[in-house]
């Protein structure tokens, strides 16, 4: 092994703290070291076309960079080497300028010492890291989306138009989801048929989208890179090649019920085509109701069909398909108000829900267009509608629906706009939310042009019978009680998660939120992608959202899964988790640990694999071993060791007290990089160990290094909310308490082992726990 | 085709009742039937829906049409799809006519109870100048364009980071344009962000990453598909989708990023100090200065509006990486589609409830950067007069937004943003007040509404109220009024007024939208091609809109907008080429008499004069017929708007003048 | 904000009120595709009402209107010409809007000469001001309804009639 | 040539003794080529120990300085010394007083409990007791470990066929879940689990949320009692690579986020996480520690 070490002064901006002769001759006595240079500009482009050439000549097969934070020029040197040939993973840093001399301004002596002891750990950890290698993945160039509302045929359009083949799979019989049927879109008030209708045709014909209409997703099974998804093609009892959509049969079909598409407020036949602009424009039998097939006696509709479409022994289908990665489009449901038991929806047919209302005034809808009374069918003088129902109500949901304000205003603005403009209409709200391009403007003239009144309330809300009218009451925020009389009371209701997400969840291994909706990776910035790296979310089924934001989530969505195709050489320069087979005893404990689920028992159930695409490197596998069995590939456990060896061997003149931070290679190194930037002064005892996690540095290994001889130990993890990978900060938490209480019930003083919890930039809070932190150590060593 | 007399076939339009309910349909469809050259006329329920469009097609088999007619909404939202509907059935795309009885007829006169027979009458007028103007519609080709991968990036905030990134990922090449010094945007100013209370200068995964990077991990400088260009605008603009040309223009930095080491030696000789913009003033800064700590790039920039050019700097340099002689730079690029990210600007509420006059009236922004940790008040909540820890902190909603008198539309992220500090206040200093002034609270986002319920269960105070007045006492304290509807008034002091101002379109907004060609609604922000189904396209071919340029938004909508419009961007990149219709200026050579007019007006450069004739550079050509009207000798015409179609349209409009009383 | 409009000429009171009765003016309005015409959809779309007998003839931009479609309207019995096209410095097509306004200029003044004057307009406006579209067809459909008819209309029907 | 052999009992419970009974009629095989010379249940063991001993199999901990001689003794005569159970190899049950101070135990047996009537600490015909419960490799040089609470008879068959045929023999490097059948699940366990409760079949015990220590516990047994739905306990001490058997598991079980045992008593849970190697753990280690200071 031959190792080189580069010595960086920084112009002289390390050297006037360190004393670089001392530094010179220690690098010499180090193993294995058979070059070293010391220069001021390392990082400038002719000292790294030398450093290129010095690997080359002396044949140097690893390399320390004892000079700055391998976050600022670390990708310059990674460049230089690999022109000579290296990898990654034969390279280390010793960051003596942000980490030592610039935060020891006051104490050259100590920072020296801590020099030597970086540089020298850098050394030992080079020698046992290993090569890194690039490997190709091939993924099969599909895509399953799951679910053909609005959000699905965006994402299944987005794809398809790229060249990519898409199977879009529909429950229902047709797709387009609740927007082929809302009539009329805010805040343009385009009607949804006219703008979607196009949509759902291109998909349909579309020659790089299968459509899989009333079908349902029965099982899903990861194959690594790709699914193989197990897809029922369910009965519709009518052969849709020969059916022409002429709904001749509908019409002679005896069995009336509740129709879904229409919220129940309708009926349809049981051979029903779910609304007229249908696509597959084709008829269904629903084989719960039909006579023919739960009583063998009618047949109608077989006599009736002059296509001989129908055939009521059809069966299911299963259907499999493999696809490199799935779209998970499956919106949402209506809130059911009859749980809320002081609306009295059940009892009353005057209180209906908003999506029963624009079904009742789509002109193309179950009624052909009109506003009447269910109950006795005249024309309403008085509207209530009542937001937040089922939303922002601690029973049920206290997330708001973000869509039903303006659902709500909508609906008031057809019903004046289309049928009476002298109808009352009051919205009962607890705060108008128009928050979105033109919504405000939409409610503006709403409540001034159309006189549509808004009167706020509080919590109390209450329908009752009075002299067979319906009269609202609510809490005015004033804390009086109103009341208002209503010919017809219509309820916004919430956006709760479909029926089957949790089904579906378990089946692909994503998560849920707090409310049931798939929990996105990162709620902030990666809405669209899940914890799973080849499952994608796109609409509702995220959370509440309107059209356009699904449509927006549905590209990101696209856009995503196009990555994960089109990258079908996924470099893993990095270090990703390797098994040490011999040791591995497949206890399974690391499966359950990895955030990126990426590890898995092997077929035969003798040790555990590891998905080289899913990994992210983070150790928490490591952590939770009992048997030093896995680990990233250069901070596994013997890397760590080395490292902690190079640390903690003694006889360095000058130095007798060494404090190891643990600190993740995110956010904290980051702070404590930053830290140098500002010459945050912290004593010179503390010595940082970079490590992919905090949350990989496990119990024993902590102990393990006050065994060895450290002073003391401290954790330096992201705040737990704030984790990259989730939940290794709260590790790094949870096992500092372990650690301290273990030295406490041994009668040690468990100040020696601190942990601390700082945000990425937070560099002056970094430098002040480590004052703190080592000061408390120091102390109980003394006494 | 062209010789024998045009087929055509009328295809009226109910759109359920949105048209059926003002224009009797069936009597227009009816009408049609007895126009010149009509062999077909009918009408649908939904023309558009799949059903009616395979009714087309089959009326096309049927009477062997020639020309398609449909009579119903806006052809800016369905001409295309008709157009690949005839296509689809064998006619060029240029034989299909669109008339607009819906939002011109049904819509724009549905309160005009009266006039509905008129309206029907406006209806067939309409009808019948699309006949007119049909049978002398001429079929007209297509090229294909080129798409390189290549994307030009304007603006790195969220939404333009993501865009990039994924852009990089998928394989194109980002030019990313920034027009501060450092890229992060305004999320960057954020101490902490809405939801998740990440940091932030997070940025979203990459490929192959489960969790969010840290800006400064320079994972986009390094990337070699990514160019990264700060203090960089766009100063020309032009060419058309698969070619579109800008060019650069760079202030200087003053500092050569490449060759920094970043040791700090300059930032602590510079004589210089001026307050610090990112911190709102709260600290000075140094002529040269990191924009703020967590900067990408990594290297200082120097303000050469404050420096003195006293050349200490470039004397301390180690490695000579300053120059103050810098002069700005321009690069020309050619991308094959442009993303404009170019976000917002919080509006100056200059003159209201005292911000401006009293120092302790401040912004929401403002607030941001005293509670942010790294800030120069440590993160300490104090009032700008005395630098104490105020005692009482009223936040007012809505300033310059959902406003008659500023800007109309609601700003949408203000709500979430004074819930997050009000929240963060209580935590940390549960002894202070803090009372919101408010209109509605809106928080719509999934699990939003959390902060709402924190902020009750910490005692936060919420008035729904209009704040008439604020004033100043001699402690600097303010006083805010309240006129109730009642007509008492109720007063409330404060220590310190945090003003919610709007969310307000980005400074040079009309700028840029005037070189890139983009529309702009009444707010001035930029103008998607439809606000339903395609928020992140624009009317011209190859442009994308991402994030709060084109309407406020929180930086969740951001980033996943960024992410669509990456999507949208790569669909022709994808494809490597774009057709492009052929509906451009023409030249009838015999007739040319080479005066050169149409070559002097010419928008975009496509007509160049050889020979003594014009010619045109088809692709170059955008077809606005300008030099049309141009040519005294009739010998440019425009195809698809030839004069001749035109004069017959308005013939056709206006057959029936005279004939009968309307 | 530039408007081109020309004095109206005076007519007898009497003949004016007289043909007020009647007269319901045809008007053409020449929209730009990407703004004027946006706005027009726009005022649909809000359900802003205007004068029914304002219909549109849409253009790629108002550059394209040439001075011939103006009097060819007139010729064919168009009470009045309305041409919309986008704000200044916002033409999609950068500068149509520009000679579409020199233009229309030039023609105001060569209408006033023959007799026309006062019925034609010129305005810009962006897609998103719907209200300004329906001001200006209302108060130009107002102002034609004072003026009165076409006088070339005579001629037309007189035409054909024969 | 026959094998002289000897056996001899520590703190412990003979139970070693009867698992090399157990070993059944491989016994009988292997007793032809092997001289018992000396073990206290079979061979009177008042004697002093015979020379010249090619075997010697320990059990039990050295609890009193008469074991401690002992085994001082035996070391001289044998060549080869086997720590024979858990209580020899790793320190035993007998290791969790260790976690008492040991005189403070002698005086709560003697005087606390109703047992001892005479309510008097027995000073004189009995040995001495150490400060420290000790495994037999902190006294002598232990040259082979037999682990187990009791050690398996097969394994015990096996080891010394094995070195009658004059080889070295071997112990399993990997842990009970090698050997254990049960599926585990990719979930961590919602909430831990009691002894008493009933765990469902095939299924892995840990991922239920009981305290198996299988992961963490030498291979060997065949997981005869994960087999039977019983949590692995631990006797067989840790496996080859496991740092320390109990605080490995702790750690494992506190990175499950089960809070309760972030702040585990060690006085109630050292029996539970290092019921056999109490002793010769890192935990006794760092409290010896902490004495010697």
């Amino acid at each position: 092994m031959k190792i080189g070490v580069l010595l960086c002064n920084c112009g002289d901006t390390i050297s006037t703290t360190l004393d670089y002769e001392a530094l010179t001759s220690f690098i010499q006595t180090l193993p294995n070291v058979k070059y070293a240079e010391t220069r001021g500009d390392w990082c400038q482009r002719e000292s790294l076309q030398i450093l290129t050439q010095t690997i080359t000549k002396k044949k140097l097969d690893r390399l320390v960079i004892a000079a700055c934070s391998p976050h600022l020029f670390g990708t310059r040197f990674y460049d230089a080497a690999e022109e000579a040939g290296m990898t990654r993973g034969q390279i280390t840093f010793a960051n003596i300028r942000e980490h030592c001399a610039w935060v020891h301004k006051e104490n050259p002596q100590g920072a020296t010492a801590k020099a030597k002891r970086l540089i020298r750990s850098a050394v030992f950890r080079v020698a046992a890291q290993s090569p890194t290698t690039t490997k190709t993945f091939p993924v099969t160039q599909e895509v399953l989306v799951l679910g053909a509302g609005i959000a699905g045929i965006q994402a299944a359009l987005d794809l398809a138009d790229r060249g990519i083949k898409v199977h879009l799979v529909e429950k229902e019989p047709t797709i387009g989801g609740h927007m082929a049927v809302l009539n009329k879109t805010y805040p343009t008030l385009d009607c949804s048929i006219c703008i979607l209708g196009p949509k759902m045709a291109e998909a349909a014909t579309h020659p790089n989208i299968e459509l899989y209409p009333y079908t349902d997703l029965v099982d899903a099974e990861n194959l690594g890179k790709d699914w193989l998804l197990t897809l029922n093609k369910k009965a519709t009892y009518v052969d849709w090649d020969k059916c022409t959509g002429c709904m001749q049969c509908t019409e002679k079909c005896p069995t009336r019920v509740d129709d879904e598409w229409s919220w129940n407020i309708a009926k349809r036949r049981a051979i029903y085509m779910p609304f007229s602009q249908s696509v597959p424009r084709k008829v269904t039998i629903d084989a719960e109701h039909c006579k023919m097939l739960t009583d063998g006696k009618c047949g109608v509709c077989a006599k009736i069909c002059p296509a001989e479409a129908i055939d009521y022994e059809m069966k299911d289908e299963i259907i499999k398909v493999e696809v490199g990665c799935v779209i998970l489009a499956t919106g949402f449901k209506e809130f059911d108000p009859s749980v809320v038991p002081e609306l009295h929806f059940e009892e009353n047919p005057d209180v209906i829900t908003q999506m029963q209302f624009i079904r009742m005034m789509d002109s193309v809808g179950p009624f052909g267009g009109k506003l009447e009374v269910p109950s006795d069918g005249r024309k309403p003088e008085k509207i209530v509608m009542l937001q937040c129902v089922g939303s922002r109500d601690e029973r049920y949901s206290w997330q708001c629906s973000s869509y039903c304000c303006m659902a709500a205003i909508k609906h008031a603005e057809l019903a004046k706009l289309e049928y009476d403009p002298n109808i009352d209409i009051t919205i009962v709200a607890r705060d108008i939310r128009a928050g979105g391009k033109g919504f405000e403007e939409f409610y503006v003239r709403a409540r001034d042009e159309y006189n549509i009144k808004v009167v706020y309330r509080g919590d109390d809300l209450e329908i009752v019978q009075k002299n067979g009218k319906l009269v609202v009451r609510y809490s005015d925020p004033d804390g009086s009680t109103k009341s208002l009389a209503a010919d017809l009371v219509v309820l916004s209701c919430a956006m709760t998660p479909s029926p089957g997400t949790q089904e579906l969840a378990n089946l692909f291994g994503v998560p849920l939120g707090s409310l049931g909706f798939y929990k996105a990776l990162d709620e902030k910035v990666a809405l669209s992608r899940t914890d799973v790296n080849s499952v994608y979310l796109a609409g509702t089924c995220h959370g509440p959202k309107d059209i356009p934001e699904s449509v927006e989530l549905a590209g990101a969505a696209a856009e995503q899964a196009s990555v994960w195709l089109s990258t079908q050489t996924v470099s893993k320069d990095l270090d990703t988790a390797i098994v040490n087979t011999d040791l591995c005893n497949s206890c399974g404990l690391c499966i359950s640990a990895c955030p990126s689920q990426a590890i898995s028992l092997d077929k035969k159930n003798e040790c555990v694999i590891v998905d080289e695409v899913r990994c992210q490197g983070c150790g928490e596998c490591m952590a939770i071993c009992p048997v030093g069995a896995i680990g990233p590939l250069n901070t596994n456990p013997t890397v760590l060791d080395s490292a902690l060896e190079g640390l903690l061997s003694n006889s360095i003149e000058g130095s007798d007290s060494v404090i190891v931070g643990f600190a993740c290679n995110e956010c904290v190194y980051r702070a404590i990089d930053e830290a140098g930037e500002e010459r945050l002064q912290y004593p010179a005892d503390l010595h940082i160990l970079e490590v992919p996690c905090t949350g990989s540095v496990s119990t024993p290994k902590v102990l393990q290094t006050i065994e060895d001889g450290a002073t003391g130990v401290i954790l330096f993890a992201c705040d737990s909310k704030l984790c990259h990978y989730g939940r290794g900060a709260r590790m790094a938490n949870s096992r500092a308490q372990v650690v301290r209480n273990v030295l406490t019930q041994s009668g040690k003083d468990p100040n020696l082992v601190q942990v601390a919890q700082l945000i990425g930039r937070d560099a002056k809070e970094f430098a002040a726990i480590a004052q703190k932190a080592v000061a408390s150590i120091q102390r109980s060593n003394r006494s | 085709m062209t010789n024998e007399d045009p087929r055509i076939g009328v295809f009226v339009c109910k759109c359920g009742t949105n048209i059926a309910k003002v224009v009797d349909v069936p009597e227009v469809a009816e009408y049609a039937k007895s126009l010149p050259n009509v062999v077909y006329a009918g009408w649908q329920i939904f023309t558009c829906s799949e059903e009616g469009q395979n009714i087309i097609k089959r009326h096309i088999k049927k009477h062997k049409l020639s020309r398609v007619i449909v009579a119903s909404c806006s052809p800016k939202l369905h001409e295309p799809t008709f157009r690949r509907t005839v296509m689809e059935a064998g006619i060029n795309p240029f034989y299909f006519e669109m008339v607009n009885i819906r939002e011109q007829v049904s819509w724009a006169h549905m309160k005009q109870k009266d006039e509905y027979a008129e309206a029907t009458e406006k209806a067939k007028d309409l009808v019948r100048a699309g006949v007119y103007r049909a049978a002398r519609l001429e079929s007209i080709g297509a090229t294909t364009q080129k798409v390189p991968p290549v994307c030009m990036v304007i603006g790195a905030g969220i939404a333009g980071i993501a865009a990039t990134t994924l852009l990089a990922d998928n394989g194109y090449e980002v030019h990313l344009v920034e027009r501060s010094p450092a890229l992060g945007g305004k999320s960057a100013q954020l101490g902490f962000v809405f939801m998740t209370d990440t940091c932030g200068v997070c940025v979203p995964p990459r490929h192959g990453e489960m969790a969010r990077k840290c800006l400064s991990k320079r994972v986009i400088l390094n990337d070699p598909k990514i160019h990264v260009y700060t203090q960089t605008e766009v100063k020309q603009f032009s060419g058309y989708i698969g070619n579109f040309q800008a060019r650069l223009h760079s202030q200087p930095r003053g500092v050569d990023i490449e060759t920094c080491t970043l040791c700090g030696k300059c930032m602590e000789v510079c004589p210089v100090e001026v307050p610090n913009e990112h911190d709102f003033g709260l600290a000075n800064r140094k002529a040269v200065y990191y924009p703020f700590p967590q900067a990408v790039p990594r290297a200082p920039v120097i303000d050469f509006d404050s420096c003195t050019k006293c050349g200490k700097c470039e004397h301390a340099c180690p490695v000579n990486a300053i120059n103050l002689d810098e002069k700005f730079k321009e690069a020309d690029i050619t991308v094959g589609t442009v993303i404009v990210a170019t976000g917002f600007d919080v509006f100056k509420p200059e003159g209201l409830y005292g911000y401006g006059e009293y120092p302790n009236v401040i912004t929401q922004l403002m607030l941001a950067r005293i509670l942010d940790p790294m800030s120069p008040t440590d993160g300490q909540l104090l009032r700008i007069s005395d630098r104490k820890l105020p005692k009482r902190v009223g936040m007012i909603q809505c300033v310059g937004s959902r406003d008659p008198n500023y800007y109309s539309h609601c700003s949408r992220v203000c709500c979430q943003v004074a819930m997050k500090h009000a929240v963060y206040i209580k935590e940390h200093w549960p002894e202070t007040e803090v009372t919101i002034f408010y209109k509605d609270i809106r928080l719509q986002g999934k699990e939003y509404e959390r902060y709402y319920l924190d902020a009750q269960r910490l005692g936060v105070k919420f008035y729904r109220a209009d704040i008439a007045e604020v004033e100043e006492d001699s402690g600097k304290s303010l006083k805010l009024t309240v006129d109730h509807h009642n007509g008492t008034k109720e007063s409330f002091p404060v220590d310190l007024l945090v003003l919610s101002a709007a969310m307000i379109p980005a400074k040079g907004a009309k700028e840029l939208a005037r070189t890139l060609n983009l529309e702009v609604d009444l707010d001035g922000f930029f103008r998607e091609y439809h606000l339903k189904l395609a928020p992140v396209d624009t009317t011209t071919d190859g442009i994308y809109l991402a994030g709060a340029c084109s309407s406020p938004r929180d930086i969740a909508e951001a980033s996943f907008m960024g992410a669509a419009a990456a999507s949208h961007a790569a669909i022709p990149m994808s494809k490597g080429e774009v057709e492009v219709d052929l509906a451009k200026s023409i030249v009838d050579e015999s007739l040319c008499i080479g005066c050169a007019n149409c070559y002097a007006v010419c928008p975009y450069s496509a007509i160049y004069m050889e020979g003594g004739v014009a010619k045109v550079i088809e692709v170059a050509c955008k077809g606005c017929g300008i030099c049309v009207v141009e040519c005294p000798a009739e010998a440019i015409q425009l195809r698809h708007y030839r004069d001749k179609q035109i004069f017959y349209q308005i013939e056709g409009l206006l057959a029936n003048v005279g004939a009968s009383k309307k | 904000m530039s408007k081109v409009k020309s004095k109206p000429k005076t007519k007898p009171a009497k003949a004016l009120a007289k043909s007020l009765l009647t007269f319901k003016p045809r008007i053409v309005s020449f929209c730009c595709h990407y703004c004027s015409y946006g706005a027009a959809d726009l005022a649909g779309t809000s359900k802003m009402s205007y004068p029914i007998n304002v219909e549109i003839i849409r253009v790629p931009c108002s550059g394209r209107v040439d001075p011939l479609h103006v009097l060819r309207a007139f010729k064919e019995g168009a009470d009045g010409v309305m041409i919309t096209g986008c704000l200044k410095d916002q033409c999609h097509f950068v500068s149509g809007n520009i000679y579409a306004e020199k233009r229309m200029q030039k023609l105001a003044k060569e209408l006033e000469a023959i007799g026309l004057g006062g019925r034609l307009v010129f305005e810009l406006m962006s897609a998103g001001m719907a209200s300004k579209w329906v001001e200006t067809a209302s108060s130009f459909y107002d102002q034609i309804l004072k003026l009165g008819p076409n006088p070339l209309k005579r001629v037309k029907t007189g035409v054909k009639s024969e | 040539m026959t094998v002289r052999i000897a056996t001899m009992g520590m703190a412990g419970c003979s139970g070693c003794h009867i698992a090399l009974l157990d070993t059944g009629v491989e016994l009988l095989n292997l007793l032809k080529d092997v001289e018992l010379v000396y073990s206290y249940p079979i061979v009177d063991a008042k004697n002093p120990i015979p020379p010249n001993i090619d075997v010697a199999l320990i059990e039990g901990s050295i609890r009193t300085n008469h074991d401690k001689e002992m085994a001082k003794a035996m070391r001289k005569q044998a060549k080869f010394v086997i720590a024979f159970g858990a209580c020899s190899a790793h320190g035993g049950v007998n290791g969790l007083a260790n976690t008492f101070d040991a005189q403070e135990g002698v005086e709560y047996v003697y005087h606390k409990t109703l047992l001892m009537a005479q309510k008097q600490v027995p000073s004189e015909h009995v040995p001495q007791i150490l400060p420290e419960n000790l495994r037999l490799s902190d006294v002598v040089k232990v040259d082979f470990i037999i682990p187990g609470c009791p050690p398996h008879p097969d394994e015990i068959a096996q080891i010394i066929t094995t070195l009658l045929a004059g080889e070295t023999p071997k112990l399993s490097s990997k842990s009970i879940c090698d050997e254990c059948p049960l599926e585990r699940l990719t979930e961590p366990p919602k909430q831990l689990r009691r002894i008493h409760e009933i765990p469902e079949q095939g299924i892995c015990l840990l991922s239920q949320g009981f305290l198996c220590m299988g992961p963490a516990t030498r291979a060997g047994c065949g997981a005869e009692c994960t087999r039977r739905l019983m949590p692995c306990t631990g006797c067989r001490g840790p496996s080859e690579t496991v740092w320390d058997q109990g605080i490995v598991m702790l750690d494992a079980l506190a990175a499950m986020e089960k809070d309760e045992i972030t702040n585990f008593k060690l006085s109630r849970l050292a029996g539970t996480f290092a019921r056999y190697t109490y002793a010769s753990s890192k935990l006794d280690n760092l409290r010896k520690g902490l004495k010697k200071k």
